[in-house]
This record gives C-alpha cells, structure tokens and sequence, in this order.
C-alpha cells in the first residue's frame, strides 16, 4: 500500500518537473526570430526544408516556406505554392504587408485548405503534420498550407480478416483515407466524425464515428468522455486505447472490439454503435461489442443464409472444441475412464501404453510445443515460417510419438484443437489462456475441475459489460428477438431490427420481407450486417 | 446494499432452479415408488400454498424483504430474533445442500478426493457469484437452467427403449396417510424452501408480476421434477427404491447403439449446476440477511465469512446419506413447517391484529 | 495444518479489510472479522477433531427426545 | 479512485492465485492414468475351492497385444491378448481387492462386460455375490450375466471364435440374440430389477465350453431358471423362446414347421406383439395370452408352390400351433419348478394389487394352478424373391 502511494507521489512529482512544451507562444513578426524558433525547436533536423523566398516586387517581403521532406507532396509545393508565389506575383506593386497574407490567401495561392496561425505550437504540429507553412517577415501569423502526401500503403485485403466472397478493401494506417473509405460505404449526411488528439508526445489523431439518429446519444457521450479521459504518452495502435477505455480492463475478453474493415464498420455504425479511428494503423475499434460478435464474418452476410448459419455453427463448435477438447480428453483419459467406450478405451490405452507423463503434463507439454511453433511461424519470413510449421508438425509430433514420450492420441487432440483455434480468429487469445486453464483444472479434479472453470467462466461473462451493454447479450439477458443473428443467420430480409440493447433509438431497419425498397429506411438496411 | 434488479421472467428461472436444486438426485419419499408423480403433484400443491402465504405477506409490504418485514410487524428486537431464525434456516439449507452435493461426488465419481478439495473450490465460486450481486446470479442462471430442461427433455428421448410405463403401477397401493405425509415431505423440502425468495421479491423490477413468476417457477419445477422421476421408477422399476441416487443410476443403463452410453454425467451436471445456484441464493440470502440485521451498507465483504461457515456446516450436516434419509423422512416435515408455514402465519397474523396503524406507519 | 489454516484465514482477511478501511467501512468491517473468526475457530475445532454435533443428527435425537 | 480500485484488484488477484495454488497444489486424488489401469472386461464368479468364500476371476486385456494384431509376428515373444487371474477372499469384494497381490496394475472394472457365474454359486444363491456389483461405483449395471456348468475361468480363457477377447465375444453372441430368439440375455440391472420383486423368477442365459479340433469353444445353451436367487432348473432353446413369445421379447429368429405332405419349412419372424391379461376369478388365476406374430417364408424343402393364399392359411394355422407349442413348452417346465419366469404376479399385483396382496403369499399354489389361454394370431406376409420353387409346371387352363 505505502510503496503504492510513494510511487503515485513521485509521478506527480515527475509531472511538474517536465512540463509540456511550450504552448500557446506567440509568433514573432520578426521572420528570423521564427526560423530560429523553429530550429532550436526541431533540432538540426536534415528533413526540414527552409525555402526562402521574396514576395512582390515594389515592397519586396522576404519569407519563407517550411515543410518537412516526405511528409508533403512535392507537386503540390511546387505548382500550388512556389510557383505562383514566385512568377504571380512579379507585377504586384503597393501592397502593404498587412493585407499581403490575406491576398495571398485569395488571388495566390492554389493549394486547397489554408490556415492563418498567430501561435507557436500549432505551426510546429502542423510542421510534423505534413503540412506547408509560409512565414512572412512582418507577420505574426503563419499560412499553414494543406500539402499532406506521403508514402502509403495501398488499399488492400487485410490479413486477419480474409473473406472468399464480398469487398476485398481493407484500412490503411492513413485515417484520412479510412474516414473515406466509411464515407464511401455510408452515404448518408448521418455520418459524423469527431476529431482529438491524444497522445501526449505523439498528438495522434483520433477520430470517433457514429450514425446520427441511429447511435444513442448517451453512447456517444460515454465514448467521448472515456477518450477525453485517456492521459497516455503515445498512441502507435487501437489497442493502446483500448486497454485505457476497456470495461474490464482485467478481462481476458475483449470488451472493445475491432475490425480492419470498412463494410464491418458500416454495419457496425448501423447497428447503432460507435467506431474509433485512430491515425496510423488500420484497426478501428467499435463499441459496445457482444461476445457474439466475435463468431461473425462479414462472409456470414455475403452467402446464402442457410450455408451462412452451417458455417456460424461449426465456428460456434471449434470454438469450443478448441477451448474444451485436451481438457475434456484429461478428464477422461485420467479420471473418467468409466465414460469411454470400451473399444475406444482399448484403442486409446494401446497407444499410451508406457508413456512416463501423466496426460495433463503430455497436454500441457504439447500444447506449449504447438505456440512455440505457432510464433515462430508467425514472426518468421513467410517461406521460413511455412518450413518450421511442417518441421515442428510432423516431425516433432512423429518424433515425440515414436520415441514413447507422448501418445499418439495427444497429438491427435492438440492438431485438431490447434486448428480449431484459428477459426475464431478474433477470440485467439482468449481460446489460449481459457484452454490452459481448462486443461490444468481438469488435470486436478478431472471433470469436476472443468464444470468449475465452466461457471467460473459463466459468472465472469454475465457480470461483463461492454459500454453498458451485457456481454453476453442477447443470450444472457435473453432477447429473443435478436438470437436470429446469433443462433442462426436469418436472411437479410428477415432482419428488420438492430439489436435491440444497442440499437434501440431507432429499432426498425426496413420493413420486413422482400417490400418496395424507397425509402431511406430501406436502403439504410441494404448494407449488410456485421454485428 | 444490492442495486441489481431482475427481471420476473429470471425470477421464475430462479425459483425453478432453486426448487429442483438438489433434491433432483436426492429425492426424498421414493419409498413411495412408482406413485413419486402424485407425491410431487401433491407435494407441488403443498407449496404453492405456503407461497401463498408468503405472498400475502408480501402484498402487504410491497418493496420489503421478510427481515424488514420482521421488524416493521415485531418491531426490531423480536423482529431480529425472528430473522435470526430465518438465517439459521438458510444455513442450514445452504449447508445441506452442500453436503448432499458432496456425498453425492465422493459416493459417485471422486471416492478418494478429501471433502474439503471438493467443496473449497466450489464455495469459492459461490463466494464469487455471490458477490457480483443478484443480477449476475440471475443471468448466470440462465442458461444453466436452460441446459437441465433441455438435458432432461433430450433424456425422455434417450429412454423410450427402455421406459415401462408398467412400472408406474399400480396406482395407490400403499395407505393414503403415507403418501400425504410423503406429500408433506416434498411440499416443505424443497417447494418449501422457496421461502428463501422473500428475501429477493423486492429485487424484481415488475413488482405486479412477482405472483405470477413464483407459481410459474414453481410449477415448472414440479414439472421437471414429476418428469425425471417418472423416468427413473419408469425404467428403474422397484429397483429406485434401493438405490441411493436412483436418477443418478438410471442414466448409468442408458445404451442407445453402443453409441449413446455412459451418460452418468448428464445427472451430475443437472445437479451440480442447480446445486449451485441453490447454494448461491442461500449464500446470498446469508450474506444480505446479516448485513440488514447489522444495519450495514453493503453485504459484500460478508460473503467470504459466511461462505467459510456454510463450509463448515456443510461438513457437519449428517454424518451418512441413511442419517440424512432418515431426517427428511421424520424430522424434516416438522422442522420445514415451522419456516414456511408456522413463522409466516404469525407474521402475517401480528401484522393483519395490529392492522392499519402498523401499515400507515410502514413508509 | 493449524498454521495453514490461521494463514488462510489471514490471507481472507488481507483480501477484504484494505478495501473496506480504504473506504471507512468500519461497521462492515467489524461484522466481517467476527463471522470470519467464528468460521476459524469452527474450522480449527473440526481440524483438531473435536466432536461438533451433526446438526441434522442433532434435530433427529432432539425430536426422538420430544415424541 | 480508479486506479485505486485496480491496484485493489491486481492485489486481490494475487491473493486469489496464492489462494487458488494452495487448493490446486494437494490435487489429483483420484487421478488414476491410462497406463497404470488393468482393464477387465470379464469376470467368473465360484465359491472358493477350499474354506469359505468366493473365488473370482478375471479377465484382463493387454491392449497393446490386442491392438498390434499383425498376424505372423508370432515366436514365443507374443503374449496372449488377454490375462487370466483368480483371486479368492471371504466377499466378493475382499476377493477383487486380494487380486492386487497378484496384479501390478490396479483392476479397472468399469468396463466389465460379462459376469460369469458358476452353477455352484447359482444354488447357493446369487444376490450376496452380486451385491458388490450393485453397490460398488465402478461395475456398471449394463455387465450381462450368464451361468456356466463349467469353470467360469474357463469361460474367460476360452478361444472366441473371430474374436480374440472371449469376453468382447459374449457380448457380441448377446447382441445377435434376436437372430434366433432362442437365448434370453440378463443384465446386472435386469437381473437385479427381476429379484426385488416378490413374486417373478428370474432366468439366466447358459454359456459351456465344447471342444472341436482340440480348441475349447464357447456356446449359448438354454435358460437357467432362478427361483428366490437359486437355481432350479433349466430352459432348451425352444423353452426358451416360448417364453420369450410372453415378454414380448422375440424380435427375429427362425420357426420351421412340419409341412402335413412331408417335408418342413422354415419361417423368418420380423415381430410379435403379445397382450397378457392375468385375472382372478372363480378362485383360479386366468392368463390370456395375444400374440400377433409377423414371419415371412424363409426356406422350404418340399416341390410344393406354397405361394397361394389356401396355402398361406395352412402355414399360418402351423405356425399358430408351433409357436403355441413352445409356450406351453415353457410354461410346462415353469409349472414344474414351481418359477413364475413370466411375471404375471407381477402382472397382477400392477394391474390389480388388492388381489395380488391376498394372492402373494401362496403364489406358489396359484401359478401352478393358473389356467391359461393362448391365441395367437400369425401372418405370413413374404415369400422371399421366389414365388415357388424352380420347378416347372402345367399352364392352369
């Protein structure tokens, strides 16, 4: 407790010492006094580009335009703001400094979004925004100069989120094109974004997003507040937001969820809920998020409804398959023996005859082997990786087999359960640390162990909230009505209502059935459903 | 204190589980053999009765739970002592249950694992469900009822094959005193024990509808109850009346194409997973109970104590299944009549004497 | 195992009473300390095997007694 | 405050896992693994040669040996895929304990599948062995019981035919039964569920040893009849099945019947659905017995063209008197010992307990005086895919 308190002490302590640079300074008219500023302020920076220049003639005003090497567009420098600064304004006589900024403004410059900044610090972050700035001698103001354009990654699928069928776009790390990307989705005046900075070092911009008139207000206000409330150094990820604004921060489920992907999104935005964009990667965070959520693909909505809920059924399965099989294998092959039919009995103590290990460590053991494999697989280059799998595999697994270390029956259950895994993509943490758990009670109390963890595991979700939502709706409160997203996938046209514990300012989606599709209700409802 | 609040259709879930708890697998007067149907219809009338008079109690003090009730009728001094007497009621239904649950696991699966590794981990999960509030009880509960109906609907399947509706006979061989006093049995233990939702009444958000959902929980608990046991003197024949855990074994014969066997665990999990719920009311109503008594603003921290206590009564209920059987066959309808029919009626007859002025001073 | 079991109990006590101190719960805090030391000397009488009646044995002799 | 409350928790989640190790950290008691069980999957019940007490054997698979069934391995290096082991002790139960003396692996007897009893311990009584099968939590109830003349060590040791493990064979000759009908299969919980009643005797099926080619064999002989768990007397084949025709237990099998111009035919059951009614009036026990029976044509070792519906009358009145026979066969004998292996006490006593209550304890005298009255109802329905026999024969005009 002391050492606790000692330690929060001494962080406020920190705090006063090192205050945050300098804000809100004003600008000097003097054009050198603000070149000097800048350069003790960016360091002998080799990427930070001064170009002097002389504006007009008669009363020639000495300048000049700054912008950090690869974080602006060239061709925008050069034929929006150098060029006309410099042959435009040859023949311009008699214009007083105080009106040549403005003029500029209006008769000169081509480039789109133009700014006038009397202060320090916004220039400077405009600076490291990839934007132009243009000091005049004489002026206490800055022209801050739209010339974003730099190096990005071209909009493909995401990995994590493969599909076979439907839109094959993904986000980029750029929150410019991703906030364009949801606009191209949801063409609706409805669609609002707001924008903050958060990160105290890295000012990374974050932007939440929601449906006007579908989302409830009160969401909005809740997700804004817990932002606001975010007091974190840098922001590289969604999840480093995620952590702070979490419901259950000590929770193995995710009680935020994400997406890379901007047709999820939208239909998360029409269920009602809201997304968070954060600049620099292409994960957006939605809330609230169901469990139940975590078994959908957007594949779901893009096949036929009867396949669709076939396929949600064996995700349910290999979900729990992949959870619950080497815990229900140790029970019974360790203490329910009684339960297995006597031929498999035979079959499966024929193959484990005379391995030393009792069948939790064999588990456990193997287990630990398969995510070793699994990381390096995944940290290694692709060829590599593949390599190490089949090595790891087959000749670990046949190894381990024929020199009696483990039973053949041990490595059958950890492949399935290991492949079993990757079919909940979005709960593989989770799957991981509860199959542990699961494994090493059934190894102690057998399946009295695992109806422990089971409750245990029951009680936890069903006191989990999300954003205020129950987790484990719409199971657990029980509504009816929105299990034809959850047990099956109910044709499109049979799923007129948003959920209801989300989306329930404005309940109906489109009228049901195959109906005339004017109104606005209707094409709203032609996006497919992701939640 | 508590601010969950649930709704009527989880309270009719609750008084289901709570009901089937654990007399599911332990079920008292099979002497009676193949009329056990008639017993828990007679037996399910019984308790609807004594929830009658609870809810009479409770219509005339809407919102309160029976220990403020205790002390609005006796005032707080007797009022105490009557809710220390309830408390002793939940103790010892809590502990029972636990007890039961743990002769149950070691005469059945974990013959050499020590009664304490048993129940250690289970009470901690109690405590914890406990703690997180009647809502989460209430949710938790229900996909876990679900689970037993659905288990026991899937059984009637499983033992059409070997299901003798001959075995129900004959009907009405035995004198009709020893089915009423079986009857009796059943109606205190456990529709009886229902009396442990006065405490949890005020929790529900619709209060017009607390009648409805506690006759519906305890319908379909007779229900349940009257199908599981039809099944096992069904299939058992006179055999269940040997037989410690008669449920328990008639899914032990259960051989459906070599495929379908060995299904002792369907009993065990309804059990186990009803059992829980019924301990985690108990505890709940422990735990709430001893704050109210104390005057205290929260009954959190009390689960963790009073959990150690059901521990340990639990070890100390009866010393063998026979002493068990032979309470629940003598003492049982006595001791229960007193809780649920005895206590209620003087309640309920102090407030009706002491009448109008009692109840405009009651807020 | 009497060790053991007071540092059970200790342990218990650790994981309620710095919450319940930290917010000035002194009532809960006394209500908690005495049924979790009834629970300890129960569970040490039953430890050091003292014989605590059975309470449904107890019920049957006090009613054979009555009848 | 918040952070507060999660340092409270990181604190209390340490406690908890201090907690939760001291729990886990004793665990495993009843931890038994795959390699150190001794599977049985039969077992001989006798009364010990000397002194007083059971002797009882078991029959253990060495599954490595079962599984690498390669043939041509063969050498002395080859174990037989089963162990025998007789133990003996004053219970049954001391006798499967006194069996780890002998065994390094501990008996495993959820998976028994036969209890072999021998005669000896038939007329001495059978429930006092059975007892620990019931009451223990390891037997099942689903083991079949047969009665051997023999040894039942024997039994269990003997070649099986196709199988190897003579245990697994039993079951398998049990599940076939229905091909014939002519054996009744027992289990453990029929068994027990037969003897609490007052009235019922029970049956056991009969397993013996024949040798042929110098190997020992197994085979399916009869009914043994218990009368208060002990055995009185035996059922053959064709006893047997008629009372099998009463329990409605005949679900296959074959009948062959004398055809009246010579030769015989045989025909396949497909079901019977019998009706029993037992009353008491005027002082006697009155049984009817409906059986409506279902067979097709099976075989026939005559020329004759049985396919024309006069013909299927006559087969279905010969088939009425077979199956006729062999009830009367049956109750004959059950008469004769005195053993009401049909259970129309019981019947009684379900279907009208005032009665029974007088009748029970002189049963004995009412059964043997019982009069009974059997109908039977049979239907030949299949020909088979012949019409007739090849034979050929005049156009009718």
């Amino acid at each position: 407790m002391f050492k606790f308190l000692w330690r929060k002490l001494r962080l406020a302590h920190l705090r006063k010492k090192n205050p945050l640079p300098r804000m809100y300074r004003e600008l000097s008219p003097d054009l050198e006094v603000n070149l000097t500023a800048i350069r003790r302020e960016l360091g002998a920076s080799p990427d930070l580009i001064i170009r002097r220049i002389t504006v007009g003639s008669a009363p020639a005003t000495t300048g000049a335009l700054l912008y950090i090497d690869g974080l602006i567009d060239q061709q925008i420098v050069h034929r929006d703001i150098i060029s006309p600064l410099l042959n435009g304004e040859k023949g311009r006589k008699g214009q007083d400094s105080k009106g040549l900024l403005e003029y500029l403004v209006r008769q000169v410059l081509s480039v789109g979004a133009v700014k006038k900044e009397p202060k320090f610090e916004p220039v400077v972050q405009a600076l490291l925004e990839g934007k132009t700035v243009l000091f005049l001698d004489g002026q206490a103001e800055a022209l801050l100069l739209a010339t974003e354009g730099w190096e990005k990654r071209a909009i493909n699928e995401p990995d994590a989120e493969r599909i076979i069928l439907g839109p094959h776009e993904g986000f980029t790390e750029n929150i410019r094109i991703n906030t364009a990307l949801l606009r191209r989705k949801i063409t609706n005046p409805g669609l609002h974004f707001e924008e903050m900075k958060l990160g105290r070092r890295t000012r990374t911009t974050v932007a939440i997003a929601y449906l006007k008139g579908i989302v409830n207000e009160k969401l909005v206000a809740e997700v804004r507040s817990r932002l606001k409330r975010v007091n974190i150094d840098l922001v590289l990820d969604a999840n480093y937001l995620n952590e702070f604004i979490s419901d259950a921060p000590f929770s193995i489920f995710p009680t935020v969820g994400f997406t890379e992907r901007p047709d999820v999104t939208a239909a998360k935005l029409l269920e009602g809920r809201v997304a968070i964009f954060v600049d620099g990667t292409p994960v957006v965070s939605t809330v609230p998020v169901l469990l139940v959520e975590s078994f959908q693909s957007p594949d779901d909505y893009n096949f036929p409804y009867y396949y669709a809920t076939f396929i949600r059924w064996f995700r349910y399965i290999s979900f729990v398959l992949a959870v619950l099989a080497p815990a229900l294998f140790v029970a019974l092959g360790s203490y329910h023996q009684e339960l297995i039919p006597t031929p498999l009995l035979i079959t499966i103590k024929s193959a484990t005859e005379g391995t030393p290990f009792p069948l939790v460590v064999e588990m456990v053991m193997m287990g630990a082997v398969f995510e070793i494999i699994r990381e390096a697989g995944v940290r290694l280059a692709r060829p590599v990786g593949q390599t190490i799998s089949i090595v790891g595999a087959l000749v670990v697994g046949e190894a381990a087999v024929t020199a009696g270390l483990v039973g053949a029956p041990t490595i059958i259950v950890i492949a399935i359960t290991a492949i079993a895994t990757f079919v909940v993509p979005d709960l593989l943490g989770p799957g991981i640390i509860l199959r542990l758990f699961f494994t090493i009670l059934a190894g102690v109390f057998g399946a009295y162990g695992i109806l422990i963890g089971l409750l245990f595991i029951l009680l936890h979700l069903t006191s989990l909230r999300s954003f205020g939502v129950p987790y484990l709706s719409p199971l657990v409160p029980l509504s009816p009505g929105d299990l034809k997203d959850v047990l099956i996938r109910a044709p499109i046209w049979a799923m007129r209502t948003r959920p209801r514990l989300i989306g329930w300012s404005q309940p109906e989606r489109q009228p049901f059935g195959f109906g005339s599709s004017g109104t606005e209700e209707g094409e709203e409802g032609e996006a497919e459903d992701g939640g | 204190m508590d601010q969950g609040r649930i709704s009527a259709g989880q309270l009719t879930l609750l008084v289901m589980s709570f009901t089937i708890g654990s007399w599911i697998v332990l079920p008292t007067g099979l002497q009676s053999g193949q009329n056990i149907w008639l017993i828990i219809l007679f037996g399910l009338g019984g308790g609807m009765f004594f929830a009658c008079l609870g809810l009479l109690l409770y219509r005339r003090f809407p919102g309160k739970n029976l220990f403020e009730i205790h002390e609005l009728v006796f005032g707080p001094v007797i009022g105490k002592f009557f809710s220390l007497l309830y408390l002793w009621f939940f103790l010892q239904t809590g502990g029972g249950t636990l007890g039961v649950f743990v002769t149950m696991l070691k005469s059945t699966v974990f013959t050499a694992t020590p009664d304490l590794a048993l129940l250690v981990p289970w009470v901690i999960i109690v405590i914890y469900g406990c703690r997180r509030g009647i809502e989460v009880i209430a949710r938790s509960n229900q996909p876990l009822i679900l689970a037993t109906v659905g288990l026991i609907l899937i059984s009637i399947l499983l033992v059409l094959n070997i299901f003798e509706a001959d075995n129900l006979l004959p009907f009405l061989d035995k004198p009709f005193s020893r089915i009423a006093w079986d009857a009796l049995g059943v109606a205190v233990f456990p529709f009886g024990q229902g009396v442990i939702f006065m405490m949890i009444l005020p929790r529900v958000n619709r209060q017009q509808k607390v009648a409805g959902a506690v006759f519906g929980g305890l319908i379909g608990a007779g229900l349940v109850l009257m199908i599981i046991q039809s099944l096992a003197v069904g299939v058992l024949g006179k055999v269940a009346e040997v037989l410690v855990f008669p449920t328990y074994e008639f899914y032990r014969i259960i051989d459906i194409a070599q495929v379908l066997t060995r299904l002792e665990l369907i009993p065990l999990l309804n059990f186990l997973t009803m059992g829980f719920i019924k301990i985690m009311l108990c505890l709940y109503a422990l735990a709430f109970g001893t704050a109210q008594l104390f005057n205290l603003r929260t009954y959190r921290p009390l689960a963790i104590p009073i959990g150690v206590l059901l521990l340990v009564v639990a070890r100390r209920i009866f010393p063998s299944v026979s002493e068990h059987m032979r309470y629940f066959e003598e003492v049982q309808p006595y001791y229960g009549l007193f809780f649920c029919l005895v206590l209620p009626l003087i309640t309920l007859g102090t407030a009706l004497l002491r009448g109008r002025a009692r109840r405009e001073m009651a807020p | 195992m009497i060790v053991l079991m007071i540092l059970i109990f200790l342990l218990l006590f650790l994981w309620e009473a710095p919450g319940l101190m930290a917010q000035e719960y002194w009532r809960e805090l006394a209500v908690f300390t005495i049924l979790l030391i009834v629970g300890l000397v129960l569970s040490l009488l039953l430890l050091t095997g003292v014989k605590l009646p059975y309470i449904e044995s107890f019920w049957l002799n006090l009613f054979e007694k009555i009848v | 405050m918040a952070d507060d409350r999660r340092k409270n928790r990181i604190f209390r989640g340490s406690l908890g896992l201090l907690l939760l190790s001291l729990v886990l950290s004793g665990g495993c008691w009843d931890r038994r693994e795959l390699e150190t069980l001794a599977v049985v999957t039969g077992m001989g019940l006798n009364y010990a040669a000397q002194g007083d007490g059971y002797e009882v054997a078991f029959q253990i698979v060495r599954a490595a040996q079962l599984q690498s069934a390669s043939g041509g391995a063969g050498g002395g290096g080859e174990l037989k895929p089963v162990w025998i082991l007789r133990s003996t002790g004053p219970t049954v139960f001391e006798a499967v304990r006194n069996a780890t003396f002998q065994s390094s692996r501990r008996l495993f007897l959820s998976h028994n599948q036969v209890l072999i009893i021998s005669e000896a311990v038939a007329k001495g009584g059978l429930l006092p062995a059975l007892e620990f099968f019931v009451r223990d939590h390891e037997p099942r109830n689903t083991q079949w019981l047969l009665l051997t003349p023999d040894e039942p060590v024997e039994i269990l040791d003997a070649a099986a035919g196709l199988e190897r493990v003579s245990a697994l064979a039993i079951v398998d000759l049990m599940k076939q039964y229905q091909l014939t009908s002519k054996i009744k299969p027992v289990y453990l919980a029929d068994y027990i569920k037969t003897r609490i009643e007052k009235t019922t005797a029970n049956t056991l099926p009969i397993i013996r040893i024949y040798e042929t080619a110098g190997k020992k064999e197994l085979l399916l002989d009869g009914t043994a009849i218990l009368k208060e768990d002990r055995l009185v007397g035996f059922l053959d084949h064709k006893e047997t099945r008629g009372l099998l025709w009463v329990l409605g237990e005949v679900r296959g099998g074959v009948i062959t019947v004398d055809l009246p111009g010579g030769g015989k035919a045989t025909f396949e059951i497909f079901d019977a659905i019998p009706k029993v009614k037992v009353e008491f009036k005027e002082g006697r026990v009155q049984v009817k017995i409906e059986i409506k029976e279902r067979a097709g044509l099976g075989a026939q070792t005559t020329y004759a063209d049985l396919s024309t519906p006069e013909q299927f009358k006559k087969l279905e009145n010969l088939q009425t008197k077979a199956i006729e026979d062999e009830i009367r066969a049956a109750l004959a004998k059950a008469k004769a010992y005195k053993a009401d292996i049909f259970g129309f006490g019981e019947y009684l006593y379900k279907h009208d307990h005032r009665t029974w209550q007088r009748l029970q304890k002189e049963w004995e005298r009412y059964f043997v005086d019982a009069q009974v009255e059997i109908k039977i109802e049979a239907m030949v329905e299949e020909l088979g895919l012949v019409t007739r026999p090849a034979t050929y024969r005049e156009l009718r005009k």
